[in-house]
């Protein structure tokens, strides 16, 4: 009955990970990249600021520097060789996007453009670097953009809105997926020698966010319930600048432009909180900081929100009395029109969203649930590790934000992400079209539908009064309020137990719809239970780390510990309640932990 | 930087296209040219204004022999018999393109296209052969 | 079984194009109407002429009633001024990013000239 | 305050035709249409369906007829449209359910003015230099989302499919107009054809539709101007 498709590669997800991925392997295998949604509609096309790299276009950068920065804006839980990896490759990568086409924005001598971004300085004087390449505030779109378009062109096959539900595992290693096709409903098996996650990020456990509908999660749900682990799950950063209420994100790049946080007396609050480098300190701290204004009362009016300030006066003023200056050396200056031009959608957004103009007016903002740094642990080679021994599940891999190469360690830098995209869905593409070169198919079992099927079932089954949507609520509110920006033990302990409540709750919703063509809400209500695993994941990896580090910020334990937590959070989902958790050491090559300051 | 520049490139769409602007242009000239040539003439007090409007679009012969023209001789000459000749071809041509595009909008590629143009162009000689013939017989009395 | 392509002429008309779509359909409304006009008057003419028949002196009965005159007027006044507008922007594609203004622009011409003609001819046929 | 809004529904498995569903609910004037439809499928119709990802109006997954014109849900604020909202699906694609419409054809056309980077020269080791006005002359066109609110609004691609539509030649202008590329001729030979460039009458529709304020028009007009002047610059 089921529709079978068999390929030596199958990409599952078509963000900017996952179309790196398919690019390359689609050069020497057979490759077919499956999405549920139009690759262009992706969440790789809402990044906004940038994507680092040393190639020092307007000031001398190294990648040394960038490895550094990005080990430091970690709290040294990254794995030190990938990092290295990555920052050596980037200038590479970005110059490769360049060739695809990619419009970035230019330099007077027409190189690709940077401007600077939180945690990227200049290891000599430890003062901001120009590090992140970008294409106005729409970085993100035009990678998106640009790949896609290259996979028409080198004619890619694509399986669109068809959402993967389940992987299939054969004697030990990856053998395929089974994805359900939206339009019909229908169930397909494809078949293949390497299996590539790019699903992208979960951000929809929290109430305010600035992920899209469709970061769901569904990647790590999948192998979780396939029986392998995710790494560093308590790791999620909330980004400093979401617009209020709404989640909204506004780049950094605003900062990077010279943009200021500002709380209800008026004061440049990062002053205080990152002597150095101020506003541009790593999202972490900034979002920390945040917190404690608005807890110690000074958010404005009182209420739950600061301002971001980036009229052209304010920049101004600051730039002035921080003395900084341009490549040239004259002093920094920016007008309303130059804003416009370097933040166009940012202004869009505001106008459209608050009635807000940021040329005139300063930006409401509060932190947002923006960007998983744990996910499914993988090697430097992108090959999917299932314990704590690094041991390889032959033909899977995993690239892009579902990943957790350990890039990114406890916190990520901005602009890190797209690099991270691109380097390693790059090689994730490479490696496992050699290794299909090297491989069989195994053969399939005949029910290899069935896990999949079942867990649908019993969504369309289930017989009770409960509402999808409702629960969902209550999951992302408690997530917010308990595991979001600040976390005390009590706060977590209840978060946790108020997410298995959740789970029984899960067992007896109802669906009104109960057709086969483009049948969403069954589909939501997959994702809602994938989101409720990974909350619970979240949760209980957070709830043990009795320490503070990077986005983890522990009231209860508020200094890093490296004697007993410089290591990584393993965890699988082995039943009800259960929630089994190792740890593994990091890689530290170079750079020794030392005590965090910007 | 160096100008780029490819070749200029011609098919049917694009001349067609570059043609309906240039007669629509044409008929500006031919229009206001006659206009402005009769009203000197005395059309002002010779003309009613639906005479006058004939004669600026179509000046023939048979517009003006139920008005208080004078001298008929004066405004049936060989000038206005040229003004006609190339008002009634670009106008013609002009309207059976646009009634091309018009149902062209509804047919796809093949050979209903190719029909359809064989027939408006001989509709389309049709009505310039009624047209010239009407001129030959009436216009130049 | 997904509905087909869903636009009918009605789905079409009721779409809230504004100004520069209205524009669009009474140049195509007009250019048609004009060719049609034409098109019948030489046709009647070119028998009348040659066979003697009945068709022209009828066709121009119609042609030469006030109501007709306004109706023919119009189409020509307007297919002429916003052809016109259709050239210029066309020649200058710059100034296509203020389409909507010109169309505006256009009946300003338009609305004062046409108002005027209607006038005479009304004054004309009621007024002797 | 309270909104109605009107539903344009239609469900494969169940009409032969379709119709209207009208919901009341409370709502804040700031509030998105797409969050009212997210309501009304959470607490009132399961049923309801229609696409959306980003909610801010950069993915183009929602757009839809609001009130009579192609707009994104996502970035319709109530306040923008009134207490009365009509929601339709899109104008020119095979309905297929609710407000959701067969993209196929639209990525078809996408796809056929050749809408990637074309340069064949060996690529220097760092970037291929551009200057910052050279850069700006397709800036406009590059912000595109392929939304399809733009060419289900235009009426020449109501009429025919085969049109290419405005989306697929923002596409093409975004890449005929960068210094770097080098096959504007054959993209433009493509827009020259029968379902090129001249099917668009300069009706305007798409560029008031268009959520990333494109100048639409004006890019279709630059290619015609390039068309029949063979200048790219
Ligand atoms: C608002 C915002 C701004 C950002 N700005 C920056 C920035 O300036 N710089 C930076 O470096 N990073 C930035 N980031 C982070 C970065 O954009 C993301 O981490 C990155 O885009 C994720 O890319 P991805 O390819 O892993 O996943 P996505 O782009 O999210 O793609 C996921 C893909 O997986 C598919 N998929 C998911 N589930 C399934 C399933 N079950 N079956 C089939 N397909 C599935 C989806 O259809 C989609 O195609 C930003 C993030 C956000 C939210
Ligand atoms: C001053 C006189 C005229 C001008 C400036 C003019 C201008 C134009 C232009 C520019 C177009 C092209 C529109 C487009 O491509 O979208 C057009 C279309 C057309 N014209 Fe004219 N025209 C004039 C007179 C006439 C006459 C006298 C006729 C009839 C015999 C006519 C019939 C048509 C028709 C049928 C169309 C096609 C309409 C469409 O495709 O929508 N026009 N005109
Ligand atoms: S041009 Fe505008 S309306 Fe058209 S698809 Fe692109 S973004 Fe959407
Ligand atoms: S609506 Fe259509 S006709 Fe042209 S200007 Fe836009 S493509
Ligand atoms: S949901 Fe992404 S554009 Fe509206």
């Amino acid at each position: 009955m089921s529709n079978q498709h068999q390929y030596e590669v199958i990409v599952v997800g078509a963000g900017g990970a996952g179309l790196m991925a398919a690019l390359y392997a689609s050069r020497s295998a057979n490759t077919a990249v499956i999405s549920k949604l139009y690759p262009t509609r992706s969440h790789t096309g809402a990044a906004q600021g940038g994507i680092s790299a040393a190639i020092g276009n307007y000031e001398e950068d190294r990648p040394e520097w960038h490895t550094y920065d990005t080990v430091k804006g970690s709290d040294y839980l990254a794995d030190q060789d990938t990092v290295e990896f990555m920052c050596n490759e980037s200038p590479k990568a970005v110059y490769e996007l360049e060739h695809m086409g990619l419009p970035f924005s230019r330099t007077p001598e027409g190189k690709i453009a940077q401007r600077p971004f939180g945690g990227h300085t200049n290891n000599e004087t430890g003062r901001p670097v120009r590090r992140a390449c970008y294409a106005a505030d729409r970085t993100g779109h035009m990678i998106l953009q640009t790949l896609y378009q290259q996979c028409i062109k080198n004619k890619v096959t694509f399986y669109d809105e068809f959402q993967v539900l389940d992987l299939l595992v054969v004697n030990g290693k990856a053998a395929g997926v089974v994805a359900i096709e939206l339009a019909t409903s229908e169930i397909h098996i494809f078949h293949a020698k390497a299996v590539i996650f790019a699903t992208g990020g979960h951000g929809r456990i929290w109430e305010i966010t600035s992920n899209a509908y469709a970061n769901t999660g569904d990647g790590i749900a999948i192998t979780l319930r396939r029986g392998l682990p995710a790494e560093d799950m308590e790791f999620f950063q909330f980004h400093p600048t979401g617009i209020y209420r709404l989640g909204i994100l506004i780049t950094e790049g605003v900062r990077g432009e010279g943009g200021v946080l500002i709380n209800d007396k008026g004061e440049r609050f990062m002053d205080r909180y990152a002597p150095h480098v101020k506003d541009l300190a790593s999202r972490d701290v900034v979002s920390r900081a945040e917190y404690i204004e608005m807890k110690e009362g000074r958010g404005i009016g009182g209420k739950r929100y600061l301002y971001l300030d980036a009229r052209p006066e304010t920049i101004n003023k600051y730039a002035a009395i921080d003395g900084r200056t341009n490549p040239d050396g004259t002093p920094y200056t920016i007008t309303g029109e130059e804003l416009l031009k370097k933040l166009p959608d940012i202004i869009d957004f505001c106008r459209t969203y608050l009635g807000v103009d940021p040329v005139t007016q300063p930006m409401p903002v509060q932190p947002t649930a923006h960007y998983a740094m744990g996910g499914i642990p993988t090697n430097i080679k992108t090959e999917v590790i299932i314990d704590e021994n690094n041991t390889v599940m032959p033909g899977l891999y995993a690239a892009g934000e579902v990943a957790c190469v350990s890039v990114h360690g406890a916190n990520r830098l901005g602009t890190n992400s797209l690099v991270d995209l691109v380097v390693f869905g790059k090689h994730a593409g490479i490696n496992a079209a050699e290794y299909a070169r090297g491989a069989d198919f195994e053969p399939l079992p005949a029910d290899a539908a069935d896990f999949a099927r079942q867990q649908l079932d019993a969504i369309r089954h289930s017989k009770g009064d409960e509402k999808v949507y409702q629960i969902g609520l209550e999951m992302k509110q408690v997530m917010f309020d308990h595991v979001g920006v600040f976390r005390t033990e009590a706060g977590m302990t209840e978060a946790l137990a108020k997410i298995r409540e959740l789970k029984e709750r899960f067992k007896h919703i109802h669906l009104e719809d109960s057709g086969t063509v483009f049948n969403t809400e069954l589909l939501s209500a997959w994702e809602l239970s994938n989101l409720l695993d990974l909350a619970e994941v979240t949760a209980a990896s957070a709830v043990a780390r009795r320490e503070s580090r990077g986005a983890h910020a522990h009231e209860d334990y508020p200094k890093r510990d490296d004697v007993n937590w410089l290591k990584h959070t393993l965890a699988w989902l082995r039943g009800k309640d259960d929630v089994e958790l190792r740890y593994k050491p990091v890689v530290i090559t170079k750079y020794q932990p030392k005590e965090r300051v910007y | 930087m160096q100008a780029r520049r490819i070749p200029k490139i011609l098919s049917f769409e694009s001349i067609m296209w570059l043609f309906m602007r240039i007669s629509g242009l044409a008929m500006y000239v031919f229009a206001l040219t006659g206009l402005t040539i009769a009203l000197i003439m005395g059309a002002r007090t010779q003309m009613d204004m639906g005479t006058l409007l004939r004669w600026t679009f179509f000046p023939i012969g048979t517009h003006v022999t139920s008005s208080d023209i004078l001298v008929l001789e004066q405004w049936i000459n060989p000038f206005w018999t040229i003004m006609q000749y190339l008002t009634i071809v670009f106008a013609t041509m002009h309207g059976t393109n646009g009634l091309r595009m018009v149902l062209e909008d509804y047919m796809d590629a093949g050979w209903g296209v190719h029909v359809l143009r064989g027939l408006l162009l001989i509709i389309w000689l049709f009505m310039l052969l009624v047209a010239f013939n009407l001129i030959q017989t009436t216009g130049a009395v | 079984m997904p509905l087909k392509r869903n636009v009918s002429y009605w789905e079409g008309l009721k779409y809230k194009g504004g100004g520069p779509m209205w524009a669009w359909i009474l140049h195509r409304l007009s250019g048609l109407g004009i060719l049609l006009f034409v098109g019948l008057h030489v046709l009647a003419s070119f028998l009348t002429a040659q066979f003697g028949s009945d068709a022209g002196i009828t066709i121009n009965i119609i042609y030469e009633s006030w109501a007709f005159q306004i109706i023919v007027y119009f189409s020509i006044l307007f297919h002429a001024v916003n052809g016109l507008r259709v050239i210029l922007l066309d020649f200058w594609p710059a100034l296509l990013e203020y389409e909507r203004e010109a169309v505006w622009a256009e009946w300003f011409v338009i609305v004062p000239v046409f108002g005027l003609a209607t006038y005479i001819i009304i004054t004309k046929a009621f007024g002797g | 305050m309270q909104v109605t809004l009107k539903v344009y529904r239609y469900n494969p498995e169940k009409d032969k035709k379709p119709h209207y569903d009208t919901f009341t609910l409370e709502a804040d004037p700031t509030e998105r249409v797409l969050d009212l439809m997210e309501r009304i499928k959470g607490l009132q119709d399961g049923t309801l369906t229609f696409r959306r990802s980003c909610a801010h109006g950069v993915c183009g997954s929602d757009a839809m007829r609001i009130n009579g014109v192609n707009r994104l849900a996502c970035k319709t604020l109530v306040q923008d449209v009134g207490k009365k909202i009509t929601v339709e699906p899109i104008l020119g694609l095979p309905v297929i359910k609710d407000m959701i419409v067969d993209m196929e054809p639209f990525f078809e056309n996408y796809r056929s003015v050749m809408p990637y980077f074309v340069n064949n020269d060996p690529p220097p080791n760092g970037e291929r230099l551009q200057s910052p006005e050279e850069r700006e002359r397709f800036d406009d066109t590059t912000k595109c989302i392929l939304c399809a609110a733009c060419t289900t609004s235009c009426p020449s691609f109501w009429a025919n499919g085969k049109y290419v539509g405005p989306s697929a030649i923002v596409n093409a202008h975004r890449f005929i107009f960068d210094s770097r590329d080098q096959a504007a001729k054959e993209r433009l030979e493509i827009l020259a054809g029968q379902f090129g460039v001249y099917r668009c009458r300069t009706i305007f529709n798409c560029t008031l539709a268009c959520p990333r304020e494109i100048q639409i028009t004006k890019a279709i007009g630059e290619i015609k101007e390039a068309i029949a002047t063979g200048n790219l610059d």
